[in-house]
């Protein structure tokens, strides 16, 4: 780990010294101690900032919107998928990027070390295991029961190739089956019992747009849902504006998901946010014969058709 | 100040009887925005168009609802007359209060409400519409018709006559198409050079028409009146203006390949003329053999032509050029037999296709017009022919019928008599369709000569002593049947051109499952595409025979000279717009476009104390129809369709839910 | 990886000696396989055509076995081959199907993996790479490559090859070093499901096949199903009388295998004389 | 002193609900969060959001009008005062909080007549925090796991019982409208004693004092650059905030009739500060975060006389890149310095 | 109580136009009901509404010595370009007053200079009509306004005939770009009053008008030699309440709504430059 | 529910073959239930599946969305995207809990008035059954 760590230092700090790069997008030590968080480095003395992000890290593709060009990024497979995502919608171009991939085995999210273990002081990855170092002593959970759930439905957590600096310490993850069964849970169930699990979660729901924010394919300079006229969402947060609001984000993002389920992590009231995402992306793979349709493409999902498509209605 | 009037037509008792006009009158009166409201007894007459006139300027309407008809019935009308008031006529909104209400309902206490929601949907919408102003656009009066073939040179002529400059572009050396490679034309055995090349020779020769052979058209931009065309010139290594078509460099060349002319039935040389009536009447280098290109030697030809014509240096042209119309004339190929593996075409050289048998046939084929088979040149006795090898075959081919083919192979039935007059003739067929002008009469006739018709499939052939054993069944009988033939001939389907789609996205024109061109209307716009100022002729649209082809080429035409006879083009002001402030530039919008009408658009603004550049979409209005699905795919809220914007579509769901 | 190696019933019994070339040849070559634990019936004999549930679960439970293997199944058996490919086609194309197949079975059946020929995994190896493994040459054994019904047939899903003009048995058989004969009734149908019922019509069914053979020029008839080399071998009766084998058999030949390994000495037309005669055994 | 035992805890709540408007913690999927009592009650978890919401709800009508300009209007749906608000299970944090809202709707001018009615007759329950989170940090501001600022009744919870003790009129009133379901006796001392020994582990690291009058300098300094890089511009720490009180005011017209509306609105919003005619006094981000930090640790203290922070540690919860009151005021004093 | 967000209704009496481009609009406005009624000092608000659009604030132009409750508007945004939509008879809401108003007490016997470019007149029209009416109380007033062209001077009865016929009082218009129908002063506000040089002596200069003008009137107010606490403006941010609660218009810890709308340039100096 | 209630469906139509489905359907005099009104759009590829979250919103009982055969759309392939896009978007809607009935898409060619008719029946007669639209309607 240290050694990609310092791998990743001084590719940071060579981008810089190269002149590759205005500025650079990466993780640094968070407030907490184990957790980290964006940092946008101006210079290669800051290189030494840079943590590869053990527990809680964020995801950073977004932010090169704003950073000067050409910026820098540091990407784990599923960053990538989103700095892809921003290419393909023309966001950012890719020329204007300096991207540097590493591996990366799973991140950890700190809301799902028991709450016994107050006064974490700090975290670190042993083999299969993760020890929490609390005021009370170490404690060791394994590896698996302590990950986000993007990352257990990782595309692959080895560095992914499309970059300017591949850091692969061999120790990413093992991409993750394809798992739908939550989404088949939620089909299951009668129309109205749905109805009212969804109204139950949307009443959760303050409107914050976290979710919006932190999603990648959420690119749009300003948003339709702002837009006073017209207006496709109105300001009050009543619920049938919340369905208007979680159906139109989750169709917009319908073909284009890729799955990093960041804007669930951001989600400050805990909504599934990714069963939203992911019935998209299941129907897609099986209506359209899209193989895994979290990989941005060049043409999207809901931007072509075949003449043939499933066809339901008559 | 938004000041809608509306008018709700009685249309007789059309409305009247089934509405309670009064009543919708008086609840459009209540709506806001409505400052005037009338009943007109038949709002489309002189009288009713009259008092709309009337009324707008009385009241000062800057909208006007007509709750009458069906807007596909009379939007035009009242448009017209709001213009003839000085109202912007895309002010005008109808409630369709007939079609979709009184003729539809006989209950007045259903009607009646419907119909108010039908005029409160249509004064939530007039109230958001905005003048539109059709823009006009110049034509360049000069035609391009891609393909060589009976059908370009058909549309060709026609257009020239016309009055119009044409320029043909053919992709062989020659143009002539398909036609010429038959031998003689079904129902009158006409002989199919006989009646081409003449046309040819007039096409070539008129002083309106440009042809372009060994050539390709790259690329076409623009939109109707204003298609700006790439065409690239191959270099055929041969100097037209000087080359006398002595033809002595063909005589000497020493290097030659199959005839794509004669269905690889026999050879031509490295430079070759397809054939000797070839318009131009030049020959060609295939540089692909040529030893002076694949090797740097050889050179005789350089060396015998006596005008000094044979010029290796030459190199591609590429003309860019603007056009007004194009008729697309691409034509069709021939289905690839080959995946019957039953039939052993490529394996047994005695079975061959239909328009290989028209080159044994021909007299300018490799036979001489002796049909001779091509495994050991014997005259055959026994010939089968079997139709439908790819069409009419959901499995192996396609579903559709090819349309020519029964046609023909009675035909080659009826020459093979004539040619051969022992031989026997036996046509596996699944029906025969003969609808046309004496066609049916001809099919009877080569069954007069002796043809045996057997209904039903061929499962097998194979070759056993020196024979092509042609195992089938007649299903009339219900029987087996084992012919042992000479030759087999399999009436192969038509196909679109491999590079068909690749076309059409030149074209911007849709085209179907199979790949042939999409018309804009079955029925009623046959020869029209989707694209304004393209248009269809011949076998590129789907199978058919000659005199169709022909026909469908001079219709083409007149639409050509149609829109050449208008200086300007109005467009429709109905199109999409971009609101740059909130286009992100995905341009996702461009992909669902199927006019191309998207461009890309680098534009610079302030931001903060910076300027910036960035890309938006922009869209040709040119061509852009008004079809709208750019708006969906418009995550940001930028795209929007004027005349149906988001605005106006959200605020009439909402006057119908109300 | 590997593959889940089906031999079906017919490879334990009648067809031994397809099941010993078989697994001669993959052990040769190779190609890892393992015998799926426990396999049970593929139904082809007749339970397919009297229920058709039970006709899509017993495939089914094979081809459930191979999928939690992580495996795909291969078998050498053409019959089986059918029902398995028939089997996987119609789970993935009726939900309904398989929802009832699954109360059957108790397991779900994803459908990840397309059921196998051993032709398929001999294709997937390489006609290249089998080549460079032969060490005697077959030469001047002139063979008709013999491919019955069900490796094509229904074309939908079994399609191991062109039904009409198949080819990738001939070039198998052409890495031995002999050579294919271009013959009509390569596709032909034996009659091997009638061989007990109608025997009359199989008898001239099977004659006719080995005639055209002989008239091709063949001197042996390979194909890749039992029921097929069972019933042309036991029940030609023509003039000349042509070996049947299977194309492993012949393979196993080339590769320098006993015969007695490959069970040749089975067969009711005699194998080996053939070969003694071409000074290849 | 009074106490319930644990397992009576519903049904003196449901009795409650009869006469109050209850709002309580309680399990929403896979959070716990404040809402109206619907049938149960998380006693253990801290929740998400904040009590505010039973006073100034995320969005409420102000009013129904029908007709239109043109033919004329009428108003209607005025606010009547409902059954009163019993919030149950508030943490010292939000009691406290709500006496900083107060001085917002309740003093000057002004006094917002909904807040007030709302606020008017309602009885805050508030229960010690036994285990703080490692995101508190209340003592920064001089709030404690038992401080009973703001509270109308205080809850003592041990292992099987909740002990109240009123501390207003109000407070006596509801304990005495539930003598039915409480028992008499005993005094939960070493819940207590836990209470003042808590420890929070943030408490160490933040500091406050003085805080107000240094950032009156530091209104131009480079630290909000850096603190706002990485914002996402969301409005989720505004939101969950106990304090932070932001509002909108809009319409929803539907043909001849419509509501008016207002909403929470979040300063972190681009649109937040957008004029008719495009112009935005707050472009970016940079402005928009000095503005939530200033306005809670500055512009507050000098109109309300407090900071605009309790230390409840929600924004630390919520925010998913870290940018959060705790990590302002490491950041601010270090640049401060 | 009195409800804090909930508009009187009140009917348009009159519209008049008063640019010629018909972007800026009076509006005479009388409650529907006495109870909603209120009285006002010059320089306060009121947030006006098209019901049904939404709300905005609006500077009070009328004087509270005048009988009728008048705005004018210019059409900028969503709310005031349907408020220019409405005709006499129809129905807004009002609600009111907010902001602490011009200090017309503290300005007795003081020279009063106003200074107002386009719409910035609406507020100090208020003030000005209110000192004319109380014209004993007051020194010499002198009213300094300009607009981008002739046709988009407001209030052009009040300026040309009406003010200048009170005792010591002056009225100097300059437009940016004249045309044919103008004969009077050409030039921005800024430089024309630099030209004109008022004293600051006992003076009390109010100033309003776009922010670029008033940017650079304050230059040269304080050119000519007038005290930060002679100064004073009218400032004008978003607003959604009216009576600082919505958390919106503050420049540091100022409310304009509420510590607003006018301000001195003192008072202005203590908050921070930026927003 | 009273017996006389009537739901309210929201429909929208291309203009080129469902609209004019729906004028064949009037000029033929094939009465219907009154419960369609119509939204005339260009294509169904101009209709957003955010519209027919709006007519919920706002009280429609069910919605209709109608275009031309996929292969006939006027523009070509605007109906191909529509029938991508409601696909996944109906599915959605399903998903959220939305009755499938409450949403019908269906083809209908200009010369399918008899078609429209008894879409409209059919679809009326549906939704009868099931009474008025709760999901997702705002309540005012």
């Amino acid at each position: 780990m240290n050694d990609l760590r310092e791998q990743l230092k001084e590719a940071v700090a060579s981008a810089f010294s190269q002149g590759r790069v205005r500025s650079f997008v990466c993780l640094e030590r968070g407030f907490y101690p184990f957790a980290t968080m964006p940092a946008i480095l101006h210079s290669g003395s800051d290189a030494d900032r840079v943590e590869i992000g053990l527990a809680d890290a964020p995801l950073l593709a977004k932010y090169l919107l704003d950073m000067p060009k050409p910026a820098g990024i540091v990407v784990r497979s599923c960053d990538a998928l989103g700095v892809s995502r921003l290419i393909r919608d023309r966001r950012v171009k890719r020329e204007d990027l300096y991207i540097i991939s590493i591996s990366c085995p799973g991140v950890v999210d700190t809301a799902k070390i028991p709450m016994s273990m107050h006064r974490i002081t700090a975290l670190e990855k042993a083999g299969d295991a993760l020890i929490v170092h609390t005021a009370l002593g170490p404690t060791e959970l394994p590896w698996s029961s302590v990950l986000l759930d993007r990352c257990l439905a990782c595309v692959s957590g080895a560095a992914s190739t499309d970059a300017d600096v591949v850091l692969d310490d061999g120790r990413g993850k093992p991409p993750a089956p394809v798992d739908y069964s939550e989404i088949d849970e939620v089909e299951h169930m009668a129309p109205d019992e749905r109805y009212a699990m969804w109204e139950k979660e949307f009443a959760k729901c303050i409107r914050c747009f976290a979710c919006r924010n932190a999603c990648p394919a959420c690119s749009c300079r300003k948003c339709s849902l702002d837009l006073p006229e017209p207006e496709w969402l109105s300001r009050a947060v009543i619920l049938p504006e919340q369905f208007m609001f979680h159906f139109t984000r989750a169709y917009h993002v319908a073909g284009r998901c890729v799955g990093c389920g960041e804007c669930e992590r951001a989600c400050p009231v805990g909504l599934p946010l990714m069963k939203l995402n992911r019935k998209f992306t299941r129907d897609i793979e099986t209506l359209f014969g899209v193989d895994d349709a979290r990989i941005p493409r060049d043409v999207e999902v809901l931007g072509t058709f075949l003449p043939d498509d499933p066809e339901e209605f008559c | 100040m938004i000041r809608v009037g509306v008018f709700v037509c009685w249309c007789g008792s059309n409305i009247a009887g089934t509405v309670d006009v009064g009543k919708v009158a008086e609840e459009a009166a209540r709506i806001p925005g409505v400052v005037h409201v009338e009943q007109n007894k038949y709002t489309c007459s002189d009288p009713g168009q009259d008092s709309i006139r009337k009324a707008i300027k009385e009241h000062r309407l800057d909208r006007v609802v007509v709750a009458a008809c069906s807007p596909r019935m009379h939007e035009n009308t009242f448009r017209k007359c709001a213009a003839s008031a000085g109202l912007n006529p895309y002010l005008v909104e109808m409630a369709n209060i007939r079609e979709h209400c009184s003729w539809v309902h006989s209950d007045m206490s259903v009607s009646t409400p419907k119909a108010v929601d039908i005029v409160r949907r249509a004064v939530a919408k007039v109230k958001r519409c905005v003048p539109l102003h059709p823009s006009t656009i110049p034509v360049e009066k000069r035609a391009l018709v891609i393909g060589g073939g009976i059908a370009g040179i058909q549309a060709a002529l026609d257009i020239a006559e016309a009055g119009y400059d044409v320029t043909v572009v053919e992709r062989e050396p020659t143009i002539g198409g398909r036609m010429a490679q038959l031998d003689k034309t079904f129902p009158t055995l006409d002989c199919s050079s006989c009646i081409l090349t003449p046309k040819m020779v007039d096409a070539a020769s008129h002083p309106g028409i440009r042809i372009l052979t060994y050539a390709e058209v790259e690329e076409i931009s623009g939109y109707v009146g204003n298609f700006e065309v790439r065409v690239r010139k191959r270099a055929r290594s041969v100097d037209e203006a000087r080359c006398t078509a002595c033809g002595i460099c063909i005589l000497k060349c020493p290097t030659s390949r199959d005839s794509e002319f004669n269905m690889g039935l026999g050879t031509r040389k490295a430079i070759y003329m397809p054939f000797p009536q070839a318009v131009p009447n030049k020959p060609t280098i295939d540089r692909e053999i040529c030893r002076h290109f694949t090797a740097g030697k050889c050179g005789i030809c350089q060396k015998v032509c006596p005008s000094g014509a044979v010029d290796f240096s030459q190199e591609d042209q590429v003309l860019t050029e603007k056009f007004g119309a194009v008729v697309a004339a691409t034509g069709a190929t021939q289905f690839s037999v080959e995946v019957y593996g039953e039939y052993g075409y490529g394996r047994y050289p005695d079975v061959i296709t239909g328009l290989e048998l028209e080159r044994l046939i021909s007299s300018t084929g490799p036979t001489d017009g002796k049909i001779r088979r091509p495994s050991d040149g014997k005259i055959p006795k026994t010939v089968v022919f079997i139709k439908c090898v790819g069409s009419r075959d959901e499995n192996k081919g396609y579903p559709y019928c090819s349309k020519a083919c029964c046609m023909y192979t009675a035909k080659h039935a009826i020459l093979l008599k004539e040619k051969i007059p022992s031989a026997s003739a036996y046509v596996f067929y699944m029906d025969v369709r003969a609808g046309g002008k004496d066609y049916e009469e001809f099919y009877k006739r080569s069954q007069e000569m002796g043809t045996r018709y057997v209904r039903g499939r061929v499962s097998r052939i194979y070759p056993l002593d020196g024979k092509l054993i042609v195992q089938g069944e007649d299903t009339l009988l219900g029987e087996r049947v084992e012919v042992e033939a000479d030759l087999v001939v399999l009436a192969a389907a038509m196909v679109p051109q491999p590079d068909a789609p690749e076309m059409a996205r030149k074209l911007g024109i849709s085209y179907n499952q199979y790949g042939f061109f999409s018309e804009a209307h079955p029925k009623l716009r046959p020869v029209e595409t989707n694209t304004a100022g393209v248009f269809l002729a011949g076998t590129c649209q789907g199978p058919k025979d000659i005199p169709e082809t022909v026909a469908q080429a001079s219709a083409a035409a007149a639409k050509v000279i149609s829109l050449f006879a208008k200086s300007e083009l109005s467009t429709n002001p109905n199109v999409a717009s971009v609101d740059e402030s909130l286009c992100s530039g995905c341009l996702w919008c461009s992909n669902v476009c199927p006019y191309k009408a998207i461009e890309e658009k680098i534009i610079t603004e302030r931001a903060g104390k910076e300027t910036v550049t960035r890309t938006v979409a922009s869209v040709n209005t040119g061509l852009c129809q008004g079809c709208g699905a750019c708006t969906v795919a418009c995550r940001d809220g930028a795209m929007n369709l004027l005349g149906f914007t988001n605005e106006q579509i959200l605020a009439e769901v909402e006057a119908l839910c109300l | 990886m590997g593959y889940a190696y089906y031999p079906g019933c017919s490879l334990h019994g009648t067809a031994k000696e397809y099941d010993m070339s078989s697994r001669a040849c993959l052990d040769f070559l190779g190609i890892q396989y393992r015998e799926l634990p426990d396999w049970s019936c593929c139904g082809a004999s007749s339970a397919h055509s009297v229920d058709h549930t039970l006709a899509v679960s017993l495939p089914a439970r094979n081809l459930t076995l191979a999928e939690q293997m992580n495996l795909p199944l291969m078998t050498p058996c053409a019959a089986c081959y059918s029902r398995l490919r028939g089997a996987h086609h119609a789970l993935r194309s009726d939900p309904g199907l398989a929802k009832k197949v699954l109360t059957v079975l108790g397991s779900e059946y994803k459908g990840r993996y397309e059921p196998l020929s051993i032709l398929d995994v001999l294709y997937q190896y390489g006609p290249e790479a089998v080549g460079e493994k032969v060490t005697k040459k077959l030469k001047e054994l002139r063979v008709a490559c013999y491919y019955g019904c069900l490796l094509l047939r229904p074309p939908d899903y079994a399609k191991f090859d062109d039904p009409e003009n198949p080819g990738k048995m001939e070039r198998l058989v052409e890495t031995t070093g002999a050579s294919a004969v271009d013959w009509p009734h390569r596709t032909e149908c034996c009659g091997a499901s009638l061989s007990l019922s109608d025997t009359k019509l199989v008898v001239s069914l099977a004659t006719s096949i080995v005639d055209m053979a002989v008239r091709h020029g063949a001197e042996c008839i390979v194909t890749a199903c039992p029921m097929c080399q069972a019933n042309l071998d036991m029940r030609q009766r023509g003039r000349t009388k042509l070996p049947v084998y299977y194309v492993t058999e012949l393979l196993g030949l080339a590769f320098g295998l006993e015969p007695k390994r490959l069970g040749l000495t089975t067969h009711m037309v005699n194998a080996i004389s053939l070969l003694r005669a071409k000074q290849l055994a | 002193m009074l106490h319930i035992s644990k397992h009576n805890l519903l049904s003196l709540l449901t009795h409650a609900s009869s006469s109050w408007q209850v709002f309580c913690p309680s399990k929403q999927g896979s959070t716990v969060n404040f809402g109206w009592f619907e049938g149960t009650v998380d006693t253990v978890a801290i929740p998400v959001n904040s009590c505010k919401g039973a006073f100034l709800p995320q969005t409420e009508e102000l009013f129904t009008y029908r007709g239109t300009p043109e033919t004329g209007l009428s108003l209607t749906g005025g606010f009547d005062g409902q059954k009163p608000v019993l919030i149950f299970f508030a943490r010292p944090c939000d009691a406290r909080a709500l006496t900083l809202l107060d001085r917002v709707f309740l003093e000057g001018e002004y006094a917002d007549d909904r807040y007030r009615s709302r606020r008017a007759r309602s009885v805050v329950v508030t229960v010690g925090c036994k285990s703080p989170l490692d995101t508190c940090f209340c003592t920064a501001f001089g709030i404690g796991p038992d401080s009973k600022a703001g509270s109308d009744v205080f809850v003592y919870e041990d292992e099987t019982s909740l002990y109240f003790e009123p501390l207003t009129e109000g407070g006596a009133g509801f304990v005495a409208a539930h003598l039915a379901y409480l028992a008499e006796g005993g005094t939960p001392v070493s819940v207590m004693e836990e209470l003042r020994r808590a420890e929070l582990p943030l408490a160490g690291r933040i500091w406050v004092e003085g805080m107000a009058e240094m950032l009156d300098s530091m209104f131009d300094h480079p630290v909000w650059e850096k603190m706002s890089a990485r914002c996402r511009g969301c409005g989720a720490c505004t939101y969950l905030c106990p304090t932070c009180y932001c509002f909108s005011v809009f319409d929803a017209p539907r043909g001849t009739h419509g509501k008016r509306y207002r909403s929470w609105d979040s300063c972190q919003f681009s649109d937040f500060m957008l004029m008719a005619g495009g112009h935005n006094p707050r472009p970016t981000r940079k402005e928009r975060v000095r503005q939530r930090f200033m306005h809670k640790f500055n512009y507050g203290v000098k109109r309300q006389g407090d900071y605009l922070c309790v230390g409840c540690g929600r924004c630390i919860r919520a925010c998913s890149v870290g940018l959060h009151a705790a990590s302002a005021l490491f950041d601010l004093k270090e640049a401060g310095r | 109580m009195k409800a804090l967000l909930i508009p009187g209704l009140a009917r348009i009496e009159s519209v008049r136009d008063e640019t010629a481009a018909g972007d800026v609009k009076t509006f005479t406005v009388q409650f529907l009901d006495e109870k909603d009624r209120f009285d006002y000092m010059p320089g306060q608000c009121a947030m006006l509404s098209v019901i049904g659009v939404g709300e905005c604030m609006i500077s009070i132009t009328s004087s509270p010595t005048r009988d009728r409750m008048q705005f004018s508007v210019k059409k900028s945004g969503r709310v005031t370009s349907a408020l220019h939509e409405l005709e006499a008879g129809h129905t807004v809401g009002v609600r009111g007053p907010y902001g602490n108003g011009f200090a017309v007490n503290e300005w007795r016997n003081k020279r009063l200079l106003f200074i107002a470019g386009g719409i910035g007149l609406a507020p100090l029209r208020s003030a000005i009509n209110y000192c004319l009416d109380n014209r004993e109380d007051y020194g010499p007033i002198q009213i300094i306004y300009g607009a981008r062209s002739p046709g988009d001077l407001c209030f052009k009865d009040e300026i040309f005939k009406n003010w200048p016929g009170f005792p010591e009082t002056q009225v100097q218009v300059t437009v940016d770009k004249g045309d044919e129908s103008w004969n009077g002063p050409q030039g921005f506000v800024p430089s024309f009053l630099k030209e004109i040089a008022p004293s600051p002596d006992n003076a009390v200069a109010v100033t309003c008008g776009p922010p670029i003008m008033i940017k650079f009137v304050l230059q040269a107010l304080s050119e000519l030699g007038f005290g930060d606490e002679q100064v004073v403006t009218t400032l004008e941010l978003k607003m959604q309440c009216g009576v600082g609660k919505c958390g919106r218009c503050n420049i540091g810890h100022k409310y304009v709504c509420v510590d607003g709308p006018v301000f001195t340039l003192s008072q202005l100096r203590a908050l921070p430059a930026e927003y | 529910m009273s017996l006389d209630w009537q739901p309210k469906i929201v429909g929208f139509t291309c203009n080129w073959c469902s609209y004019a489905g729906a004028d064949l359907a009037g000029t033929s005099r094939m009465s219907y239930p009154a419960s369609v009104r119509i939204i005339r759009v260009p294509c169904s590829g101009r209709i957003n599946p955010v519209f027919v979250i709006r007519a919920f919103q706002r009280g429609a009982d069910g919605v209709l969305v109608a275009g031309c055969h996929p292969g006939d759309c006027h523009y070509s392939t605007g109906n191909m995207y529509a029938r991508r896009r409601f696909l996944i978007a109906r599915r959605f809607m399903e998903y959220l809990g939305m009755d499938p009935a409450r949403l019908e898409i269906h083809w209908i060619s200009a010369s399918e008035g008899q078609k429209f008719q008894e879409v409209i029946k059919n679809m009326t007669d549906r939704i009868h059954a099931m009474g008025p639209n709760r999901k997702m309607r705002e309540i005012l």
